[in-house]
């Protein structure tokens, strides 16, 4: 209680006051202070997620056969959350700090600025760390508690295994947000791909759940790979890895910039930020390396929600905002994010529209939210990052939440053209709200949605940028599909008529031993099986829907109701965008330098933005009411089935994802695995065939020469004369001088 | 002339009791001619004994014996003789009038002495022992050639009297005819010295070629010399012989012949070399022929026998492992390894002694040849023990089979466990594997061989040494790794012992000689000192001059 | 090659005015080790062969004796005393090993004996 | 006396074990290995390991005439080592416990002999005496493969034994060659070179192979000479490594040996080629690795590349996991060639954990192999349903493998990569200022600015980024080999029963001697490995701080040698005429 009073405290008065004065303080060009003594408890945030890891893992060695694990993760999880509270009051009443922890990495040559190499266990405390820290362990505790009932059908199987992932996860996002140097942020970095990993693969008999997983595994190694080197040149153009002395030294570049003198900034300097851009788009499922999302879906959907929604995929976004100085410095590496972000923002929208699977559709939406965040970033605007991380934290996962609902109900059924009416079935009200409310977030619904306000800053940004009009369009005209295809979820699946085909788990589960509760089997599912006569209608007959539980309902209510709760920091605390630009402002992902707003069509763009956007989704929402929920009838088919000839090729295109995961198969994977046999095929017989032909020289030579000992006393005496001869003649020919 | 004989004391104590052995063996007291072999070793090792602890000190050989080119070998090359030679003498347990005896013994037939071998055997045993020690002592052409016929003529017997079989006759007559062509040409190359010089006295010689340089039929004397005596080392091109010979004669006269011949070539080459240049000449004298390598290291020979004597080498050591790479016959891919050891050892020739700045073991390419002679012997006597000390149970003809194949090794280390691993580490220890002794011996070629700036022959030293691994590890492993065919006829042991003692004794040198391998080392670094200040015959500028001064 | 042309020819090599020079004997000499060599190389029996050996011997014990009086030295002499010596021993030995095998194949012929092989 | 005993102790029981029943040995070689354990445990505790220098030296006179001493000695690149290697040896011993049934005796007598001699080649302060060890581990291994393997196990043996020991034999010669080198220098030469170096050699003008005074005097060789000797060497050592294009030895050799002979030749001998070349070829040729390392390091980036991608297309698990050693041992090289401290501890650390992590997967597919009596990826499959403890080692060493963060893999590669990322002096040298800024001129100039994190060297950046893109390559082929053999639905070989807990009735002997999944004494193997792995992953410090102490000397003379490297070239060639 007392945390949590802090942090309204903190929240409400302290930080107002703290922050204006950190944020004027750097705006004059000084260094902000980080104090080296940071709160020593700030090491049990990560404490808490390892040791629910190692407590999951020790009922996993002991087999435990209840939920148990799922207690533990939830009231360790919970603990870090407090802490993390308790962290972030702290942090706004004494400014930024460092908690050191340990010696990690140390390799020392020299007593001079850059002859040594350090990495530490310690953390880096500001408001930036704070913010995805409350959010990551607060989703997290939530999501673990859903994923109590939702994983309950492998309880005794991977139950241990799920929780344990999970608690790691958790502790590998906290080094990775937490880290005060780049190499402990590649720990977490790391550390979360690996979480990711196993939690895709968590269903590890499914042959594409494993592809999946390996997939996102060698997709992320590709980004890691230009953080990496993102690492190494900034270690050795700054001399360390630790954000510290970094931000120090770019200090001196944020002059040049501030003065656009791009020239007087050593091009290493610049070459940093678009490394660890690589980096970030691998985590972040940005192009080109956004493939790996989608296929993420292959998990367990409280996976989905947490790791591939809310937390780890924004990691992109808070090394970009974590590193902003090193990308303001660098003359093109914003554009470059702007690009990027928006360009993925509008291609994984239009691929969102043309699917079928519901969970994909939001992976899709997620991949293109990011793309959002990164335009962002992109065009100076991190506070509305920032905040769209925040509030795509929670309706993403409610999203995500909401179609784990769904999928656990019908037996994995995601299909949105074979669910229909399922807000209105009995049960699953609170499912069907929630649902709602994540779709008007995610389709920008104006005024009363968080997500309209976040979205609405990024957009603002985009226009009042003078160099990123055209990023602003595309946003805008992402923002219409958003709404669009969101909506066609909404109306598609859970309103309009009731009908169902459950999904193939049913076998599946079977196998897993699951026991379904068929507590809801007497609800309604009398809408159901008049429309289709494939021969799933015979299984379909015994097939009762189960609705949600206490756990996800409770869960699922919670979010709902802080998705617009959230707005309450974002619109109530003065600035742009309130607590979370404070926030923001307060850390390092402070946008500096001084820009001329542009306008649009005269008018101030984040006004203007304001109205433009909000008719924008409004007009999504309402083709998507049109298309899909007038007059539609059956689940299988809607209007817009009617339009999609009109689209020609297009939309099959859009439907097969562009073809892009067929381009890198072509392009890249296939290629390489040719190279493969033929690197084998060269080892075998080239490589390793000259070393035996070498070991076989000799006994050619001696086949050759044997055929000297013939056994003949006339042949050896021949041989000793001509071998006599020989021997003179060719000493006599080497020595003479001719 | 009394004075030599003080180095003479051994071979006059063999000579004696090969006279007191020829006597003995054609007794008809059984015992007594048993005691032949007996009285052979007591005469051998009375000789080494004397060789190593009262052969002319230091002191003495200016006096006495100032006349030998190389005054320290002698001491250690009869000691080494004699050892090696006490070794040899164990498996030539039993080599001849094994039926006769067995016949005798049964009360088949009475003794005759005209059937009887025994007698010949160990005096022509003892008579090549003495030649080769005589070898060493040698200061004359005359000596050297009676050294090296006192040497050979005995083995051809040895060799066609060894076994019953048609092969040890073939092998006799194949030997003999070429041993002759190769002792014509090394005698004619003496006589085209001779006449270069006017001198047979190899002292007079070296410093006539001191004097007034090698006259190019001086140079055709030597390398018609070299290449005759070769034929003892079985260097390519006199190599031919080898193979056959070996396998024709039963193994312990095959080892018989891979020690003593050897030797006796080895030192002859030394003896050959130090008069045409390691005693005198100093670096970068001209002359087309007798023009001296400039090496890093002051290889002193001429350069045309340099490089003779670098391309058989190069030659010898590949000819005679690539050849026994197809080998299955052990006998016959020892005897091409003894053509490959011999090439190993024309590199310590080649390498010689340097110059003044290169005192130690590790730079005289004369004492690794001598020390290598003594490595190759006890781990190649070891080598042909184990196949001495084996046969199969006699086959129709009566006759016991010698085993030979290495499928006959199959298992030994199962089946005769001392046998078998004294295999192993012989083998081991040929093929060069470290900490065994093999390998300390080619250690010193390597050191001299780079010493004298010979790098390239080094290497294909090296790249030898791995192609000969192949094979040695098969003979090495066969007896450990490999169980029998459960269809081949079983090896049993021969029943002469003493030749199995033979064996573990080989295998215990190699290991324990490796361990306390400091002194011998520090007796071939004395004995491969070449004396230096030859002095000029005509009253010269100076009268002494040190050897190769830089 | 040449060096030693232009030595030979020093030394008086051919010189039709006198007799019987050193030239003359090495060259006598050179041509019986060349022909018993040839005759080794030709001829198929082991006597014949056993006596081409000879021959070569006795070409360097003529070299010998000629260089002996060339250097006005007896040592050339004495060798080729013990060269007939050891000669004498090897034609004994020759004969006792041809007994011996003309007694397994009942033939001479070299060929014959060409068991050991490769 | 400590060293001594720690080369002794196993050598002793390996005779204890030779002399004693068959029913004992391997308890004989298990008590052998484990004693052999504790007194390496107390070694790492009597070693100092803040001192830079050597310890524990002790050294007894042998062949003097050829300059040979049993000198022996540690500093703490060795220490770890052998400590490593100590580690391995009960490991291996009972890792074999169901794996090997017939000739034990012989089995365990050369595992302890082998124990014995790569001790050895650590603790060696004379050259030849490391020659001995090190050529000394060819004849227990090749008994081990040749005896032990699976069906092409001569050929393997063979080609293991004949190919390390024509490449140690030219290294030998380049030992040799430095001997005499150092054999022929006189004060006037040493004097000549860097007077500082004279009281550094005592015995001077005397053969030796001692290596203290070696390494002093190699230094003087001119370039010229140093490069010649540096190919001695590495024909030698970069085919126990092996490098790129001398691999191939190894993956057959791999495939072939008993599980224990896999997890030494892994985790230990391989790693004789990598110490070898940081012992000698460092200190003896700095010039010329130095102007060569460029060189070596393609080699090595083509090692991890190719290697990597043959990984992939192999279907045999041991034989991947083989490759994936050349791959990783590139890494190794990799950061050695950088010749900067932090490639170099990389480097040495890589030794390390390569050797834990590889060792373990190699214990693990023995496991399997034991079982099922096949490594082929088509015959397995979704093991993780059967044996879910043995699927979270495969995971976890993979992981570790990988080069997870946390695990210790990470922490060398990076350093190896960091290492050769620094490593060019293209970062010291001002370039023309750029005149709009733009990054396309003077990529990795400076424009004035000088760059306090990096070092001499000749890699740099594209060697870091090409050589980084083997942990792209490393993710796809160990997760391929995971997704295979641990995930996917289930698969067994023909005679295996998929549905019953305890499959395979009437299998061969060894099969129902093992539960279904892991046993304790299984589980007991595994659970060292894995704990040294998180430990040297989450807490490095006290490792790279033993190693800065050796590694800044190496450094240091590297970089000085270079600094002056026409000195020596010009005075000794004179000198030495």
């Amino acid at each position: 209680m007392t945390t949590l009073t802090n942090i309204l405290h903190a929240a409400l008065t302290g930080s107002i006051g703290q922050h204006g004065e950190v944020a004027h303080a750097a705006a004059g060009a000084a260094p902000v202070q980080i104090a080296a003594n940071g709160p020593w408890y700030a090491v049990l945030i990560p404490v808490f997620a390892i040791a629910a890891f190692l407590l999951c893992a020790l009922c996993a060695a002991f087999k435990v056969k209840s939920k148990l694990p799922a207690w533990i993760t939830v009231a360790c999880l919970a603990a870090s959350c407090g802490v993390s509270a308790s962290v972030y009051a702290w942090v706004s009443s004494h400014g930024p700090a460092i908690t050191y922890v340990f010696d990690w990495i140390h390799v020392v040559w020299g007593k001079d600025k850059g002859q040594s190499f350090v990495a530490n266990f310690a953390f880096y405390l500001d408001t930036l760390t704070c913010l995805w820290m409350l959010f990551v362990t607060g989703l997290a505790t939530l999501i673990a508690l859903y994923a109590s009932e939702y994983m309950s059908h492998d309880v005794g199987q991977g139950y241990n295994r799920f929780f344990a992932a999970f608690s790691l996860f958790v502790f590998s996002m906290a080094c990775l947000v937490m880290a005060d140097n780049f190499i402990l942020l590649y720990l977490g970095w790391e550390g979360v791909g690996l979480c990711s990993y196993l939690l895709i693969g968590y269903f590890y008999k499914k042959p594409s759940a494993v592809a999946a997983a390996k997939k996102a595994f060698i997709v992320n190694r590709i980004g890691d790979l230009f953080l990496a080197l993102g690492i190494m040149l900034c270690f050795v153009h700054f001399g360390t890895v630790e954000y510290k002395a970094v931000f120090a030294g770019v200090e001196e570049y944020i002059k040049h910039f501030e003065a656009g003198e791009f020239n007087k900034i050593p091009p290493v300097a610049q070459w940093i930020a678009y490394l660890l851009m690589g980096g970030a788009f691998g985590k972040s499922a940005q192009l080109p390396l956004y493939v790996w999302l989608p296929d993420a879906m292959e998990g367990p959907t409280p996976v989905s929600a947490l790791i591939h929604a809310a937390t780890m995929v924004t990691a992109g976004v808070f090394l970009i905002a974590r590193t902003y100085p090193i990308f303001m410095i660098s003359q093109y590496a914003l554009h470059s994010v702007a690009w990027v972000g928006a360009l993925t923002a509008l291609l994984a929208a239009t691929i969102g529209m043309a699917q079928f699977d519901i969970k994909r559709i939001m992976a899709y939406s997620t991949v293109s939210q990011l793309g959002y965040m990164f335009a962002g970033l992109g065009v100076m605007t991190s506070v509305g990052a920032a905040a769209h991380v925040f509030t795509h934290a929670f309706f993403k996962a409610m999203l995500f939440l909401s179609c784990g609902a769904v999928m656990h109900g019908f037996a994995g059924q995601l299909d949105l053209r074979k669910l229909s009416g399922v807000g209105s079935m009995p049960g699953w009200r609170i499912v069907g709200i929630a649902m709602l409310v994540g779709c008007l977030n995610l389709a920008g619904f104006p005024i009363i949605t968080a997500g309209f306000w976040s979205k609405d800053a990024i957009l603002g940004g985009a226009f009042a940028n003078p160099h990123a009009q055209s990023i602003g369009w595309i946003l805008l005209l992402t923002a219409g599909l958003t709404a669009y295809y969101t909506f066609r979820v909404y109306f598609r699946v859970f309103v309009g008529p009731q009908h169902f085909e459950p999904g193939d788990e049913l076998h599946a589960h079977d196998d897993h031993g699951h026991d379904h509760a068929h507590a809801g089997h007497d609800h309604g599912h009398d809408g159901g099986h008049q429309s289709h006569s494939h021969d799933k209608a015979a299984a379909s007959h015994d097939f009762h829907p189960h609705a949600p539980g206490w756990a996800i309902n409770t869960v699922l209510a919670i979010l709902a109701i802080s998705a617009f709760v959230v707005i309450l920091p974002l619109k109530l605390i003065p600035g742009e965008l309130g607590w979370v630009g404070q926030m923001v402002e307060g850390s390092t992902a402070r946008a500096v330098g001084h820009m001329e707003h542009a306008k649009f069509f005269g008018f101030d763009a984040h006004q203007a933005m304001m109205v433009v956007s909000s008719v924008v989704g409004l007009a999504g929402i309402a083709v998507a009411f049109v298309l899909h929920y007038a007059g539609r009838t059956s689940a299988a088919t809607s209007r817009a089935d009617a339009l999609l000839p009109a689209f020609g090729p297009l939309a099959n295109w859009a439907q097969h994802k562009w073809y892009v995961d067929e381009f890198y198969d072509f392009l890249i994977r296939k290629p390489l695995l040719v190279l493969a046999h033929l690197f084998h095929i060269i080892d075998q017989y080239l490589v390793d065939g000259l070393v035996d032909a070498a070991g076989y020289l000799p006994r050619a030579i001696g086949r050759l020469l044997r055929p000297s000992q013939s056994g003949e006393l006339h042949g050896y005496a021949l041989g000793m004369a001509g071998g006599v001869a020989a021997l003179l003649l060719i000493v006599f020919l080497a020595t003479t001088s001719w | 002339m009394i004075d030599r004989l003080q180095f003479l004391w051994p071979e006059i104590i063999l000579f004696i009791t090969t006279c007191v052995v020829m006597v003995i063996g054609l007794s008809k007291t059984y015992l007594r001619r048993k005691a032949t072999a007996l009285i052979a070793g007591a005469g051998i090792a009375l000789a080494t004994v004397w060789a190593a602890t009262r052969s002319p000190d230091a002191e003495s050989v200016t006096a006495a014996a100032g006349q030998l080119l190389l005054p320290h070998m002698v001491a250690y090359a009869k000691t080494l003789i004699g050892i090696v030679g006490l070794m040899l003498l164990l498996l030539m347990a039993g080599t001849v009038d094994r039926e006769e005896e067995a016949q005798i013994a049964a009360g088949r037939r009475s003794f005759d002495p005209l059937r009887s071998n025994r007698a010949e055997f160990y005096a022509f045993y003892l008579f090549s022992l003495t030649g080769l020690m005589l070898c060493a002592d040698a200061d004359d052409l005359i000596w050297l050639f009676l050294a090296l016929e006192l040497t050979s003529l005995p083995t051809y017997i040895m060799v066609a009297i060894s076994t019953a079989q048609t092969r040890g006759r073939e092998a006799g007559v194949k030997y003999f005819f070429l041993g002759a062509l190769g002792a014509a040409t090394f005698l004619y190359g003496f006589a085209l010295i001779y006449g270069a010089t006017g001198s047979t006295n190899l002292n007079t010689i070296a410093s006539h070629f001191r004097t007034d340089g090698i006259s190019p039929l001086a140079m055709a004397g030597l390398l018609l010399s070299l290449l005759g005596v070769s034929f003892k080392i079985a260097a390519v091109p006199m190599h031919f012989y080898t193979p056959d010979v070996y396998e024709g004669a039963a193994p312990q006269v095959s080892a018989f012949l891979a020690f003593v011949p050897k030797t006796a070539g080895f030192i002859s080459i030394l003896l050959l070399c130090a008069v045409a240049g390691w005693a005198y000449l100093p670096a970068g004298q001209a002359g087309s022929l007798t023009t001296v390598k400039a090496a890093p290291g002051g290889t002193q020979l001429p350069e045309l026998m340099r490089l003779m004597l670098w391309v058989m080498a190069a030659l010898t050591m590949t000819v005679g492992n690539v050849l026994a790479v197809l080998q299955t016959s052990v006998k016959r891919l020892l005897a091409y390894s003894s053509v490959a050891h011999s090439g190993y050892m024309l590199v310590g020739v080649v390498a010689g002694p340097g110059g003044p700045a290169d005192q130690g073991f590790t730079s005289n390419g004369v004492s690794a040849v001598l020390f290598y002679l003594l490595c190759y012997g006890v781990m190649n006597v070891g080598c042909f023990a184990v196949l001495a000390a084996l046969e199969r149970s006699p086959g129709r003809d009566g006759n016991f089979r010698e085993t030979e194949t290495l499928a006959d090794l199959r298992g030994l280390c199962t089946t005769h466990p001392a046998l078998g691993w004294s295999m192993v580490i012989c083998s081991l220890s040929l093929l060069g594997m470290p900490p065994l002794l093999g390998f300390f011996g080619k250690l010193p070629l390597f050191t001299a061989g780079i010493r004298a700036g010979e790098l390239p022959l080094v290497v294909i030293l090296g790249l030898n040494s791995a192609i000969a691994a192949y094979y040695y590890l098969r003979m090495a492993f066969a007896p450990f790794l490999e169980t029998p065919d459960a269809s081949a006829e079983p090896v049993i042991a021969s029943p002469f012992r003493v030749r199995q003692l033979a064996a573990v004794v080989s295998a215990g040198g190699v290991v324990l000689l490796a361990i306390l391998g400091n002194s011998l080392m520090e007796e071939c670094r004395k004995a491969g000192e070449v004396r230096a200040g030859i002095p000029f015959v005509t009253g010269g500028k100076a009268e002494h001059a040190s050897a190769a001064a830089d | 090659m040449i060096q030693v042309l232009q030595t030979l020819a020093q030394s008086g090599f051919p010189d039709r005015m006198h007799a019987a020079t050193l030239s003359h004997f090495l060259l006598v000499s050179a041509l019986m080790f060349v022909i018993g060599l040839i005759g080794f190389l030709t001829r198929r029996n082991l006597i014949i062969m056993f006596l081409c050996t000879e021959l070569m011997f006795q070409a360097a014990g003529i070299a010998l004796v000629a260089f002996g009086r060339y250097h006005l030295d007896f040592s050339g002499q004495t060798f080729v005393i013990f060269v007939l010596t050891v000669a004498a021993a090897e034609a004994a030995m020759a004969l006792a090993l041809v007994v011996l095998l003309f007694r397994r194949r009942e033939s001479l012929n070299a060929e014959e004996w060409k068991e050991l092989r490769g | 006396m400590m060293l001594f005993s720690l080369i002794l102790a196993p050598l002793a029981s390996a005779f204890l074990v030779a002399l004693g029943p068959a029913a004992m040995a391997r308890r004989t070689a298990l008590a052998g290995t484990a004693v052999t354990f504790f007194a390496a445990c107390a070694a790492l505790y009597l070693f100092n390991w803040s001192a830079p220098g050597y310890q524990f030296e002790q050294s007894l006179p042998w062949l003097q005439q050829v300059g040979i001493n049993l000198s022996v000695g540690v500093d703490s690149v060795a220490m770890m080592l052998i400590a490593l290697t100590a580690l391995l040896g009960p490991i291996c011993v009972q890792s074999s416990k169901t794996a090997i049934t017939d000739r034990v005796k012989t089995y365990y007598s050369w595992l302890l002999v082998l124990q014995a001699a790569m001790t050895g080649v650590f603790a060696s302060r004379d050259l030849i005496l490391f020659y001995i060890c090190f050529e000394f581990t060819l004849a227990p291994m090749f008994v081990l493969i040749s005896l032990y393997g699976s069906t092409n196990r001569r050929k393997a043996a063979i080609k293991f034994f004949l190919y390390t020991f024509t490449g140690s034999v030219i290294a030998l010669a380049g030992f040799v060659y430095v001997a005499w080198f150092s054999s022929r220098l006189t004060p006037g030469i040493v004097n000549a070179a860097d007077p500082s170096l004279l009281h550094e050699f005592p015995q001077l003008g005397k053969w030796t192979f001692d290596l203290a005074t070696l390494e002093q005097a190699a230094r003087l060789m001119s370039p010229a000479k140093q490069g010649w000797v540096l190919l001695a060497l590495l024909a030698g050592f970069a085919v126990k490594v092996p490098l790129f294009p001398v691999h191939t030895w190894l993956p057959l050799a791999h495939t072939e040996a008993p599980t224990a002979g896999s997890v030494i030749l892994a985790g230990v001998l391989l790693k004789l080629g990598t110490y070898a070349i940081y012992r000698f070829a460092l200190p003896f040729c700095p010039v010329a690795i130095y102007e060569h390392a460029p060189l070596i390091s393609v080699l090595c980036i083509v090692g991890i590349l190719y290697g990597g991608l043959i990984c992939w297309v192999q279907t045999d698990v041991k034989k991947l996991v083989a490759y994936s050693s050349v791959a990783h041992l590139g890494f190794c090289i990799l950061g050695m060639m950088a010749l900067n401290n932090t490639g170099i501890s990389g480097s040495i650390l890589y030794m390390i954990n390569h050797g834990l992590s590889t060792g373990a997967l190699f214990l693990l597919i023995g496991m399997i192999y034991e079982r099922y009596h096949t490594r082929s990826m088509k015959e397995l499959g979704g093991i993780a349903a059967k044996m879910p403890i043995w699927a979270t080692f495969m995971v976890f060493f993979t992981m570790a493998s990988v080069g997870l963060p946390g695990l210790n893999g990470f922490v060398s590669e990076f350093l190896c990569i960091l290492g050769a990322f620094q490593a060019s002096s293209a970062w010291g040298s001002p370039t023309a200022t750029l005149p709009n800024g733009l990054p396309n001129a003077g990529l990795w100039g400076s424009a004035g600015a000088a760059h306090p994190g990096s070092t001499l060297g000749s890699l740099g950046p594209w060697f870091a980024a090409v050589a980084g893109i083997g942990m792209i390559v490393a993710a796809i082929y160990l997760l391929y080999m995971v997704g295979k053999v641990v995930w996917g639905p289930l698969v067994e070989p023909h005679g295996h029963d998929s549905h019953g807990g305890h499959g395979g009735h009437g299998e061969s002997e060894s099969h129902s001697v093992l539960p279904t999944d892991l046993c304790a004494r299984e589980i007991g193997v595994l659970v060292p490995l894995a704990v040294l792995c998180v430990a040297l992953g989450v807490y490095p410090k006290p490792a790279l701080d033993a190693l800065s102490g050796p590694v800044s000397d190496t450094v240091r003379v590297v970089q000085t040698a270079r600094s002056n490297a026409t000195i020596p070239a010009d005075s000794v060639k004179e000198a030495a005429r």
